[in-house]
């Protein structure tokens, strides 16, 4: 049986493969036929799809068996003396999971599309890069070393800067793109470093060998020199991370990010693209854990801080997609602060259940945006509960799900993740989780109630979309409901397959999860009695904190600040250094020339065309030389060194 | 210095001679320097190649009056004449030459003579 | 693979793909002007020979026998001991398949050239010749003769068809051209006194080879001379800070064909000359100033990054980045390191590349609007939406993206040079950071946004106009995707020439507190 | 002794003087309508001449004799090809030119060819007195050639003004020959060497002093040169030409023999290679600088002659073999560069009756044939690769570097890239400029083939030196057996 599985997993690149087969053709063949780029796509997502489907099975069938030893395949991609890179594909559970989430999001997003992007003249092209998204983003997760990872994270990003910026005529989607490749970058610049300094200490860039490597040279402190460069080294490769996964303070690229089609905010930047940040931190979890403690205490309170952070500015927002982009800031704080108390699978868990519920209240807003002809601010909406049914249906089981109602997906992630934080000792950042849990079931179901109870606006001719949308939304509906089943207490769940170090298993502490929910019960209540029973005035409390509220409004002026330094130090920067170089640098070259030139015309002015001043020029420079040379030895001398000028004879 | 020296302790001659070379070569260069007159500036030159004769002659019978065989070898007179001839054929050219400018500029001042410069 | 490939009969190999331009540029000289589409098709089909005939080198090149193949000696000044000696390794193949590729490309980036065609096409092989020449010379005096024949040619290409705007045109080709000779004078005395310190050892010889194999005759003073001259010359060829103000101007007011090729293949004449000439014959001088180097060169990287942010032309931008860029070579060579060289030779190899497309789409879109202006342009996606993917894949190799050669370039240099100079490691790859700063901001700025419909009136590149981009872009992915194809290649050069040992025992050396 | 008979070692400066006396004769016999033969008569007689001469470079027998007057050494002879060959290219593009002149013009030939029978003779004079006729016969046949102009008022001047530093320089140099005769008691080189080799005294050092003005002047070494920019302006343009090169070259041929024979001993060399080296610096420096901003084209590369005799002079400096090859080899390639560079300004000059550069605008246009030929000879004289200036730099900085002057290597390097800038602004305006308004001056004939000849040979040379260099080398060898 193993060897038929083996078999299946010699067969894992062409997960990411096929998708990228389909770019090309997209790119190639297909782009003047939309009605082939399309099927194209979404025939290859969907073979991936089913790949993934057989190797997650392949996997569950395994057990324990491919928990202790993931199914590795590698081929050399780069050779040369001193440096060996290997391109290849590990399959264990984690990578299971991920690729399962990622195909299933990701045909979901394309098979959406075909409503969500009818009549677009960009068609293929959109197509196109949703393939080479999904192509790159399998190919991350298959990474086997850090490298390999490294170069699909990045494609991902540039997946991510051309799909944010598709409506490239706009110019808020342009200079979003912008944005949110630059602001990676900064992320990718440390991550990229810590990869460096992990390969000259190590020698390695592979996941497993890495490990090997720090559990062996930890034992020999010496070898490592200290645990602090260890430590360095897992702060400079959060740093990727936290640009990525948009923890505070790398997150100002998110909420922008929303300037692209919505199908596209629903698969990057919510359910899957955003989480590599998480993935890494997961792959990478032994760098963190053997480094000093304070690194992942950091992750955990980063984490906590920004799910925080970014709940409370959720509050505020009128955008129906900056909220859900928000939302999504703070449940990736949710997921990090996760990892940093040591809730390894819940933090994956949550990861799963975030990308099902996520996409489909994203694939949810899209529908309502397609059907108001684009409009985005919640309170143009209104009473669509009545006209779009199944948008308004699917959409409130993700609200429940994120608010961590149970039985959806979101109570158990969420739940095991605060108990986690509970149990292994962060009182802080529990109350923190359990804040921002009731903030997220606040904000979330202001969404909802603002956009399907409150008043029909009557400018607005609402129908429900098409099956192609709906069907997505249908299937999404139905993980977010029972994804979080796979965690129910037992042997072979979910924390059997995706954990790190010794395995506990944890029963689920009801009391906790109690709290939990009443933390959410209760930022529904607060919605409802805002914005549906108008019980409470939110323009009061408006009025009575404003500066709270424009600060919230403005997301604590982050961007601005970053706007600033970009503008001030880099721009300022780049103008006295530019100064610098005409003036000085090339200033001294022109000088240089222009002396040259000057001195050519003052010299000039010797050749009088007196032919008595040039006869006595000469018979002075004869009577001249003769008085040096013949008897000014002193001067002889000192015009010594003018005779080797340099050059020693 | 003792090649001067050996000059100066000859009891009558050659340092007087060379004197006398010595100062017509100024002379000479004198006026070239100072002479506004084209005519005059030949002379002067004219001047200088006779100072070199006055050399030439002076060091000849004065000090390298050898003898080979039944011949005196007189390299130096043979240089005068030489240079006599070519300072002959010399001022010819020259004074064809300033007739020439003279027809052009209509005048013989040197001083005018400055359009090529620069 | 036999132990002795065919290297004899493939001799006239390298002659005959640097005729194939010269041949062209006869043809043409006797063509009349008037027939501009047969020049034009003169032109491709000698240069096309070239690739091809490169491209056939790189793929025969055998690999484990390493070392220089495809020879030719021809004795050729005795007196001096100048040999007309061809040959090509692991080093100077990449910059030979790369001189061709562009050259190729440049031919086709002017197709639309309609003054003074004649003249210009004679001129532009001459150049390619002359590049070429460099790369595929064994003897630093053909080496030294290629480099300064191509000086010429491009002081006139610029002053006739280049463009005027911040500064004009004369100024640029004159300043290119005088700052390069002047830098090449200090050059050229250095190699003098190589030359002169070889020759003390038996015959006199310019051959890269031998001047290597007598380093003994070399005293440490004398190589940190003779290595402070070449700085001075490849320094300024590679347009090291603060020897780099011709780079910016010089690209602006070039046309076309002569940005590529200058910023895609001339430049890497100066970083090929430090690694084959410096670091390879002066190990001991090179390990004296390779501290000061790399400082300078990372001032290069951030300064011209800073300074690429602020510019208004994208010439100057494209033109500061490459000094920008230069920059990480450098570094690499002052790690003096196996691994880092192979980076230097790979990453001069992508930044070629990817330069040569960014001229080359710059060159259209001036063609078609004239003004480079970023300000002036926008939105050029709807309108040309071809030369705007061209544009972005060459920011995006500009970039560094993965996927690209210029990752793989780059990366393999980081991972090398941060073992040695750390903190010169570190701050260089801070200037990433910049470079995605101002590569989006011109792509935003120049491709993105909203329609103008003062450009609605501009084609879209096609026909033979898509050469360039087809092939750079295609050379950009291929390498990326398959960085083996050329590392490995650049490593037995780096391995089999010997640099490697000479590294060894620098590095050693410089353990041990010789130096 | 090699057996030789003195009429057939002698020969060139018989033929070429009898040629001169003969065409002065046609030319007082023959009418004035059918003179025109004298151009191809003196052209072909200047090649069988040459012809000649090379034979006798390689195969003729090499003798000193009239007890060391006259020297018949592969040295000379070199000097000689250079100076037949430069004489016949001047000849060979002058020939529309002097079609114009009035009816003098039989005596420009004869006058030409005694100013080459003067060169001949200094490059053989292994006497000062010898030396010093052949100079005034050069320098006298020049005298008139350069004034030949008559109607010209700037001819004229430059006749005068040439006249005037002449002969104070000829005046000062003769000083200087008698002094060494008074110290020495000859005036033939091998005895002033023995002689004056041991120690330095200001009399001596004063006829050094003297000889080395006499002889500067000729070169125009700074700050012996002022005269040449004003006399190469007002000269007929291939008068100018055949004054810079040939006179030049002639000047150089006696100071490599007096230098090395009597400069070069040990008392007077640190001394004498200080003073030569300020001086060929200073050369260098000064001729580039002014040359710069010139808008005459003669007087601009009167100016570029200026620097090119400094990098000549570095030759000398080393004092080597290779040093002296060097300067062989570089007056031999300079002789075609030039001479390249002159043919275009004579053509230009005959066609436009001008000499500014300016009208030289679009001549790229108007006369590609000069616009390629001017630009290869200008970027041959800066010493690009791959023409023949190149080669012959690398000779002569090789040389004074492996006697240690690296300075005046990398100044020499650095000023002739420095002349690049000069000579291509010469370049920018013929191939930049359109040149609206002037003529279309297509080049034919004699004149055709000198550009071409010229550049070609320039090119092959510099792409293939060895012949030259070796000819070069062996009238070298034959100077220091």
């Amino acid at each position: 049986m193993f060897k038929e599985m083996h078999d299946l997993f010699q067969w894992a690149w062409l997960i990411p493969a096929l998708p990228f087969l389909s770019f090309l053709l997209i790119a190639f063949v297909t782009k003047r036929s939309k009605g082939l780029s399309s099927t194209v796509s979404i025939l290859a997502i969907l073979s991936s799809l089913g790949m993934a489907i057989a190797i997650a099975y392949s996997v569950i069938r395994a057990g324990a068996e491919i928990v202790e030893h993931p199914a590795i395949v590698t081929v050399n991609w780069l050779n040369i003396g001193g440096l060996t890179i290997d391109f290849g594909t590990i399959i264990d559970p984690l990578s299971a999971m991920m690729l399962f989430v990622v195909t299933l999001v990701a045909s979901m997003v394309q098979i959406y599309s075909l409503g969500y992007m009818h009549g677009d003249k960009g068609w293929s092209r959109y197509y196109a890069y949703q393939s080479l998204f999904a192509s790159a983003m399998l190919g991350m997760v298959l990474a086997t070393n850090l490298l390999q990872l490294f170069i699909f994270w990045e494609l991902v990003g540039l997946c991510s800067y051309l799909l944010i910026g598709f409506w490239y005529f706009k110019v808020s989607a342009r200079e979003a793109a912008k944005k949110a490749f630059m602001t990676t970058r900064v992320g990718d610049f440390g991550l990229l470093l810590g990869m460096l300094f992990l390969y000259s200490k190590f020698g390695t860039l592979d996941f497993v060998a890495l490990s090997a490597a720090m559990s062996t040279s930890l034992q020999d402190i010496a070898v490592v020199g200290t645990a602090g460069y260890i430590t360095v080294m897992a702060f400079l490769v959060f740093m990727g991370p936290v640009g990525k996964s948009g923890q505070f303070p790398l997150h100002v690229w998110l909420p922008d990010a929303m300037e692209g089609p919505t199908p596209v905010s629903a698969l990057i930047h919510a359910a899957t693209m955003v989480v590599a940040g998480v993935y890494l931190v997961a792959r990478m979890y032994f760098l963190f854990d053997f480094a000093s403690p304070e690194a992942l205490q950091f992750i955990a309170g980063l984490g906590a801080f920004t799910a925080i952070f970014a709940a409370s500015i959720a509050v505020v927002q009128n955008d129906i997609k900056r909220i859900l982009a928000y939302s999504t800031l703070s449940q990736l704080g949710y997921m990090m602060f996760a990892l940093g108390v040591g809730s390894f699978s819940g933090s994956m868990f949550h990861l799963m259940t975030h990308a099902f519920f996520k996409a489909l209240m994203f694939l949810g807003a899209g529908s309502v945006i397609l059907a108001l002809h684009h409009k985005q601010n919640i309170w143009d909406m209104g009473g669509l509960w009545k006209k779009m049914p199944i948008t308004g249906w699917t959409f409130f089981i993700g609200i429940l799900a994120i608010s961590g109602m149970p039985p959806f997906a979101g109570f158990f992630s969420k739940d095991e993740i605060l108990a986690n934080a509970l149990q292994n000792g962060h009182p802080i950042i529990y109350a923190v989780g359990l804040f921002t849990a009731f903030l997220t079931a606040f904000y979330m179901c202001r969404l909802f109630f603002v956009v399907f109870m409150g008043p029909e606006k009557p400018e607005n001719h609402p129908h429900e979309s098409p099956w192609s949308m709906t069907i997505p939304l249908i299937i999404l509906a139905f993980f977010s409901v029972v994804g979080g089943w796979v965690a129910l207490p037992g042997h072979y769940n979910f924390a059997f397959f995706v954990h790190y170090g010794e395995l506990h298993h944890v029963a689920i502490d009801w009391f906790l999860a109690g709290i939990s929910v009443i933390a959410g019960l209760l930022g529904i209540g607060l919605a409802y009695a805002i914005y549906v029973k108008n019980v409470i005035s939110a323009e009061s409390i408006v009025a009575r904190f404003p500066g709270v509220y424009k600060l919230l409004k403005n997301g604590y002026y982050v961007d601005d600040l970053y706007l600033w330094i970009i503008h001030h130090i880099m721009g300022g920067m780049g103008k006295i250094l530019y100064w610098f170089d005409i003036n000085i640098v090339d200033g001294i070259v022109n000088g240089i020339a222009l002396t040259t030139r000057g001195s050519g015309k003052l010299l000039r002015r010797t050749s009088t065309g007196q032919v008595q001043m040039y006869a006595m020029v000469f018979f002075f420079a004869v009577v001249v030389i003769f008085m040096v040379f013949a008897f000014g030895e002193g001067q002889l001398s000192a015009l010594n060194p003018l005779a080797t000028l340099g050059g020693v004879k | 210095m003792s090649l001067l020296n050996n000059f100066s302790n000859l009891s009558v001659g050659l340092t007087s001679y060379l004197l006398v070379g010595a100062m017509l070569f100024c002379l000479g260069l004198y006026g070239v320097f100072a002479k506004k007159n084209m005519i005059a500036i030949l002379m002067s030159i004219e001047l200088m190649l006779n100072a070199v004769n006055i050399n030439f002659i002076a060091f000849n019978r004065f000090i390298w009056n050898q003898k080979v065989d039944i011949h005196y070898v007189l390299t130096g007179h043979v240089a005068a004449l030489f240079i006599i001839i070519v300072a002959a054929c010399e001022v010819a050219v020259g004074l064809a030459l300033i007739i020439s400018v003279y027809r052009n500029r209509k005048s013989t001042n040197v001083d005018e003579f400055n359009w090529l410069k620069w | 693979m036999s132990a002795l490939p065919t290297v004899s009969s493939l001799s006239m190999l390298l002659p005959f793909t640097l005729l194939a331009p010269l041949v062209a540029m006869l043809l043409i000289v006797f063509l009349p002007k008037e027939e501009t589409k047969t020049i034009k098709l003169v032109a491709a089909m000698g240069m096309f020979v070239s690739l091809a005939l490169s491209i056939y080198a790189f793929f025969a090149y055998n690999i484990e026998q390493g070392g220089m193949q495809f020879t030719l000696t021809i004795p050729w000044i005795p007196d001096l001991g100048v040999n007309l000696a061809l040959g090509v390794d692991g080093l100077s193949l990449p910059m030979l398949l790369l001189t061709n590729l562009i050259g190729f490309s440049s031919i086709y980036a002017s197709w639309n050239m309609d003054k003074r065609v004649k003249e210009y096409f004679i001129l532009l092989l001459i150049l390619i010749a002359g590049v070429m020449g460099t790369f595929i010379a064994r003897d630093l005096f053909i080496f030294f003769l290629f480099y300064e024949i191509v000086v010429i040619p491009i002081y006139i290409m610029v002053i006739i068809w280049g463009s005027s705007k911040r500064v004009t045109k004369e100024y640029a080709g004159m300043k290119l051209t005088i700052y390069l000779l002047i830098g090449s004078a200090f050059l050229l005395v250095g190699m003098i006194a190589l030359y002169l310190a070889a020759a003390a050892g038996g015959n006199p010889t310019f051959m890269f080879e031998e001047l290597a194999a007598r380093q003994d005759l070399y005293s440490p003073a004398f190589q940190k001379v003779a290595f402070a001259l070449m700085i001075i010359g490849f320094g300024s060829l590679i347009s090291m800070f603060p020897f780099h103000s011709w780079s910016p101007d010089g690209y602006a007011g070039a046309p076309t064909a002569v940005s590529m090729i200058h910023a895609g293949v001339l430049k890497k004449i100066g970083g090929y000359g430090l690694i084959r000439l410096g670091i390879y014959v002066l190990p001991v001088g090179a390990s004296f100033w390779a501290p000061y180097i790399a400082t300078l060169a990372v001032i290069s990287v951030l300064y011209a990054a800073f300074i690429a942010l602020v510019q208004k032309d994208m010439k100057y931008v494209v033109g500061y980045s490459s000094v920008s860029h230069m920059g990480y070579v450098i570094i690499a060579i002052a790690a003096l390191n196996p691994t880092a060289v192979t980076g230097a030779v790979a990453m001069m190899f992508a930044h070629g590349v990817m330069a040569a497309l960014f001229f080359a789409m710059i060159g259209f879109i001036y063609e078609k609007t004239h003004t480079r202006n970023i300000s002036e342009l926008g939105g050029l996606a709807h309108q040309v939406p071809r030369l705007a993917t061209g544009f972005v894949i060459a920011g995006m190799a500009s970039l560094g993206l993965p996927g690209t050669v210029n990752f793989v370039a780059e990366f393999t240099i980081f991972i090398a040079a941060i073992k040695v100079l750390p903190v010169h490691t570190v701050l260089g790859i801070a200037g990433i950071i910049f470079t995605a700063v101002y590569i989006l901001r011109i792509i935003a700025n120049v491709m993105f946004g909203p329609r103008r419909s003062e450009w609605d009136h501009l084609t879209d590149i096609r026909g033979p106009e898509l050469v360039p981009l087809v092939l750079l872009a295609f050379v950009i992915f291929l390498g990326g995707m398959f960085p083996n194809i050329l590392m490995g290649l650049i490593d037995s050069g780096v391995n089999s020439s010997g640099l490697a040992e000479v590294l060894e025992t620098v590095s050693q050396a410089k353990i041990g507190g010789l130096f | 002794m090699v057996d030789f008979n003195i009429t057939t070692v002698l020969m060139p400066e018989v033929v070429i003087a009898s040629m001169s006396m003969i065409l002065l004769a046609i030319g007082l016999l023959v009418p004035y309508g059918s003179r025109k033969s004298m151009m191809p008569l003196t052209a072909f007689t200047l090649i069988g001449v040459l012809s000649y001469t090379l034979y006798d470079f390689f195969y003729g027998p090499k003798a000193t004799f009239l007890d060391g007057m006259y020297m018949h050494d592969q040295f000379a002879v070199y000097f000689k090809l250079l100076f037949l060959a430069a004489a016949l290219l001047v000849v060979l593009s002058s020939g529309d030119y002097v079609q114009k002149l009035a009816e003098h013009r039989y005596k420009f030939y004869s006058l030409l060819l005694s100013a080459t029978l003067g060169m001949m003779l200094m490059a053989g004079a292994g006497e000062l007195i010898t030396m010093y006729v052949g100079l005034e016969l050069m320098t006298i046949s020049f005298y008139i050639l350069v004034a030949y102009l008559a109607n010209d008022a700037r001819s004229s001047e430059a006749g005068i003004k040439y006249l005037v530093l002449g002969g104070a320089s000829s005046a000062i140099l003769l000083y200087g020959i008698s002094l060494i005769y008074g110290l020495t008691g000859s005036t033939e080189l091998f005895v002033i060497a023995s002689k004056l080799g041991g120690n330095l005294t200001p009399a001596s050092f004063l006829a050094t002093v003297f000889l080395l003005a006499g002889l500067g002047f000729k070169i125009s070494l700074v700050p012996f040169h002022l005269w040449a920019p004003d006399i190469y302006e007002g000269a007929p343009t291939p008068v100018t030409a055949f004054l810079a090169i040939a006179s030049k070259a002639a000047a150089f041929a006696v100071l490599i023999r007096v230098y090395l024979l009597t400069m070069n001993s040990q008392a007077f060399s640190i001394t004498g290679e200080t003073l030569l080296i300020v001086l060929a610096v200073s050369t260098m420096i000064l001729g580039n600088l002014i040359a710069i901003p010139q808008t005459n084209i003669k007087r601009l590369l009167a100016y570029s002659s200026i620097a090119q005799a400094g990098y000549l002079m570095v030759g000398i400096i080393a004092g080597s073999l290779a040093g002296i090859k060097g300067v062989l080899f570089y007056a031999m390639i300079y002789v075609f560069a030039n001479m390249g560079a002159f043919a275009v300004a004579t053509h230009v000059a005959e066609r436009q009756d001008s000499d500014q550069i300016k009208d030289f605008a679009g001549l790229w246009r108007r006369s590609p044939v000069a616009a390629v030929v001017m630009t290869a000879s200008l970027l041959s004289l800066a010493g690009i690769p791959p023409l023949a200036g190149f080669a012959g730099k690398f000779y002569l900085f090789t040389a004074v570097m492996d006697q240690g002057f690296i300075a005046i290597a990398i100044i020499g390097f650095v000023m002739s890239m420095v002349s690049v800038y000069y000579y291509l602004s010469v370049v920018k305006v013929m191939f930049l400029a359109e040149g609206e308004g002037l003529p279309d001056i297509p080049v034919h004939g004699a004149m055709k083939f000198t550009m071409v000849f010229t550049m070609l040979i320039t090119l092959v040379i510099g792409l293939y030196p060895t012949p030259l260099a070796q000819m070069a080398f062996a009238a070298a060898e034959s100077l220091f057996k």
